[in-house]
């Protein structure tokens, strides 16, 4: 042995710091305040089945029952809010959504089960603050289908007695690889798609935003 | 929260004072520990020093016990720490290489700077010889180029491999470990009883 | 540590474990600060990189060795974390050495039994041979078994335990260099 | 032989033992909640069809185009270049390895946008960066890029100039749709490295 090797001392302080920092870290460990109820695998299911969303036709039913009515939230910001909302809307932001207060309000309903309806602008808009409440296991919390611009569009459809436009998402609404191979395909496509078509401009015009594209 | 560089929270050129300060803290511990002795190294070969084994293995286990319990309280993320892939045709030889240059040369490039930096004409040596090394195997990389990437495994772990948790390559470890401590001071003890030429260099 | 009676013969070293120990919590700062491990080797390729291509650059662009570690935008392959890592390893030993009083006039370090022309012969011809064994090997004793099985590489243990267990099976044909 | 050393032993010995017995923690790697949806509002995580478009004339290599669309559709059609992940398989370990790559800016799209964005808070909350999803979808891009629609005379100098590009893409993308029908087999397939080769040390 060698002489410098008869006294660890200095390694016992180097490995006693060691283990006290891991044992520190341990003990601080701080486990998330909000907890994922479901994983991604069943969040994928979940979001998979399309009868998630409220018919934005169905809404006012719903706010007015006399018992448990649903509670409506505007994830909008404050500024779209004020220029129109739907009535009885309550004005809070997705992030908002996950402060102290609103988590333990949000559980309260969960456990009431009284049902939560979340809309944006669009459907984008709403999408990925209510899918992030759904993986939280917030099981009450819909979204409006369609958001805010497709809830006016049926309102004034309603007031005008027209036809009610109906909110279809995810579906194709052209044979892309038809489309994509002729540069000049007509205007003038089969009856159904025209309908689509009609809708989306219904969309553009509603978007405050425009220019999505 | 970490690796900070992967997940760009030091970006820019910071990050070249800091691998200067760990270069320099690497170069600082391998020389105080006397890494810096060629003759202390190859004394592991021999018997009758195995400073470079105790280093070695405690910097191993320290580092292995650590990176877990860091990952486990998600300080580091496991997943972007680089792990080095395994080709293990071109690996398997240069391993045999490296264990014959280990011990004619009596240094691996790390120690033989820092011999170098303490005025040993022989770790300047080595150091040069390393350069000459990767020269001519760049120069005739062209005639193995295929044994150079053949049998990927890729970034492969030891748990992976033979099917068990890291932890428990980690516990292995330190077990074979401390018992090649206690066995190598042993014999350390002996050999050196029939030793009278070396001395302390 | 060190005893009295000793101290002027005896090179005061620090004890390997502790050693080790910093070593051990120096590799866990890299993973977490450079999410990857030491190097020692990496410096001197990118300088015989850097030296081949400002010699002959139609030479290094047709090799395809050279080529990978030519960065795609031009600028210098020695403005490298590995270059830095490497030179400060150099100016942490001698610090270190300066420290403890090792650090001295230019000297070779050999067994008494062989001349210094042999010590160097030999330190150069390991020199090549870890040269040689570090680019098969990606990695050489601090890059691949270091810091390579302290991230739980399997190809850094596979280096480990050849570069030990050649060193055991031809230790016995070298031992005039060492003893 | 010092007490001590038997002490660093068991000290050593202990903190391995520790790291057997630790009960599993699951999901501490993936993001928390809080900063999923902070993230998930942010507008910057949505890119127009126009600026796809851009990037995939320009070549740009960061680009990752991944089509969320089930297997049937995407091999009708796809964008240049996209990789294939349905979105029921996004979980699957061999599509894993198309996401996380270093450098690659993960652009997810779908017929609109709304799977491409679930895609992408599935992908996000499980930790992966550089995500976007592509504003619209392929309903847009056709709309957008394929069929531009002229502006409207009163409309301004910026439209018109987006118009201009869009006339160009769509007969940069249909014309070569054509030719590229072969060619789509020798897709890149981009895997997951750990590092680049210069990062292999050493």
């Amino acid at each position: 042995m060698h002489v410098h090797e008869l006294n660890p001392k200095k390694t016992l302080i180097a490995m006693l710091i060691f283990a006290v920092v891991i044992i520190a870290g341990l003990l601080t460990i701080n486990n998330p305040r909000l907890k994922y109820q479901i994983s991604p695998a069943q969040a994928i299911s979940m979001v998979s089945d399309n009868n998630q969303g409220v018919d934005a036709s169905k809404i006012d039913n719903l706010l007015s029952a006399s018992t448990n009515p649903t509670i409506l939230i505007d994830i909008r910001n404050h500024y779209k809010f004020a220029r129109g909302h739907i009535a009885s809307a309550n004005n809070i932001s997705g992030v908002e959504l996950l402060s102290e207060e609103n988590i333990k309000w949000l559980n309260e309903l969960n456990n009431d089960k009284i049902a939560v309806i979340i809309y944006g602008d669009d459907p984008l808009q709403t999408n990925g603050p209510w899918m992030v409440l759904q993986q939280l296991g917030f099981e009450n919390i819909k979204f409006l289908k369609g958001g805010y611009n497709h809830y006016v569009q049926v309102k004034n459809a309603e007031k005008d007695h027209k036809p009610i436009p109906t909110f279809i998402a995810g579906k194709a609404k052209y044979n892309y690889a038809e489309v994509a191979k002729i540069s000049s395909v007509s205007d003038t496509d089969t009856g159904q798609s025209d309908k689509k078509h009609s809708i989306i401009r219904h969309k553009k015009k509603g978007t405050v935003t425009a220019g999505g594209c | 929260m970490g690796p900070l560089i992967p997940l760009e929270i030091i970006t820019g050129h910071w990050d070249f004072v800091i691998a200067l300060l760990i270069g320099g803290a690497f170069g600082y511990i391998l020389e105080a520990s006397g890494f810096s002795s060629s003759r202390m190294i190859a004394g592991v070969f021999y018997g009758y020093n195995f400073v470079v084994l105790r280093v070695f293995f405690t910097a191993m286990i320290v580092a292995m016990v650590g990176y877990l319990y860091f990952s486990y309280m998600g300080w580091i993320d496991m997943s972007l720490v680089f792990v080095l892939p395994t080709y293990l045709n071109s690996m398997l030889f240069g391993g045999f290489l490296m264990g014959l240059g280990f011990v004619i040369g009596g240094f691996c490039p790390g120690t033989s700077y820092t011999a170098a930096a303490i005025g040993k004409i022989d770790g300047v040596v080595f150091a040069g010889g390393v350069l000459l090394g990767i020269f001519i195997f760049s120069e005739l990389f062209p005639f193995y180029e295929d044994f150079y990437v053949a049998n990927n495994l890729g970034n492969v772990t030891i748990g992976e491999m033979i099917g068990v948790s890291n932890e428990v390559v980690a516990f292995a470890f330190v077990v074979i470990a401390i018992v090649a401590f206690y066995v190598t001071s042993i014999i350390e003890k002996k050999v050196r009883k029939n030793m009278t030429e070396y001395k302390f260099e | 540590m060190n005893t009295k009676l000793s101290s002027k013969r005896k090179p005061n070293y620090i004890n390997p474990y502790f050693g080790g120990v910093l070593l051990g919590l120096l590799l866990l700062t890299i993973f977490y600060v450079a999410g990857r491990g030491l190097s020692a080797t990496g410096g001197l390729k990118l300088i015989v990189v850097t030296l081949v291509d400002k010699i002959a650059p139609e030479h290094a662009e047709n090799n395809a060795y050279y080529r990978m570690f030519l960065p795609k935008d031009g600028s210098s392959p020695l403005s490298n974390w590995l270059v830095f890592g490497a030179l400060g390893t150099f100016f942490g030993g001698m610090l270190s050495g300066a420290i403890s009083g090792r650090l001295g006039k230019l000297r070779i370090e050999k067994s008494p039994k062989i001349s210094n022309t042999t010590r160097l012969i030999a330190a150069g011809v390991g020199g090549i041979l870890f040269g040689i064994g570090s680019q098969f090997g990606r990695g050489c004793s601090s890059g691949a078994a270091l810091s390579g099985t302290s991230a739980f590489s399997f190809g850094g243990l596979i280096i480990m335990a050849l570069m030990f267990g050649v060193g055991y099976v031809f230790a016995y044909f070298f031992r005039k260099l060492w003893i | 032989m010092n007490k001590k050393y038997l002490f660093l032993a068991l000290l050593m010995l202990l903190l391995a033992t520790g790291l057997l017995i630790l009960p599993e923690r699951h999901n501490f790697q993936q993001m928390k909640a809080e900063n999923l949806m902070w993230e998930v509002v942010q507008p910057t995580r949505y890119v127009t069809v126009d600026q796809v478009a851009m990037m995939i004339i320009d070549g740009d290599p960061t680009l990752e185009l991944v089509d969320v669309r089930p297997i049937n559709d995407f091999a009708t059609f796809s964008l240049k270049n996209a990789i294939n992940i349905p979105f029921d398989s996004l979980l699957n370990p061999n599509y894993q390895g198309y996401l996380g790559i270093e450098d690659m800016n993960v652009v997810f799209y779908s017929n609109d946008d709304i799977r491409a964005d679930q895609s992408w808070v599935i992908a996000r909350r499980m930790g992966y960066h550089n995500l976007y999803v592509m504003k619209g979808g392929l309903n847009s891009w056709i709309e957008c890029i394929i069929k531009p629609l002229k502006p409207d005379e009163t409309a301004s100098l910026n439209e018109f100039e987006d118009y201009e590009f869009r006339k160009g893409a769509s007969i940069y993308f249909t014309g070569a749709k054509l030719e590229s029908s072969d060619k789509k087999s020798s897709v890149n397939v981009v895997r997951r490295k750990k590092g680049s080769a210069v990062a292999g040390g050493c």
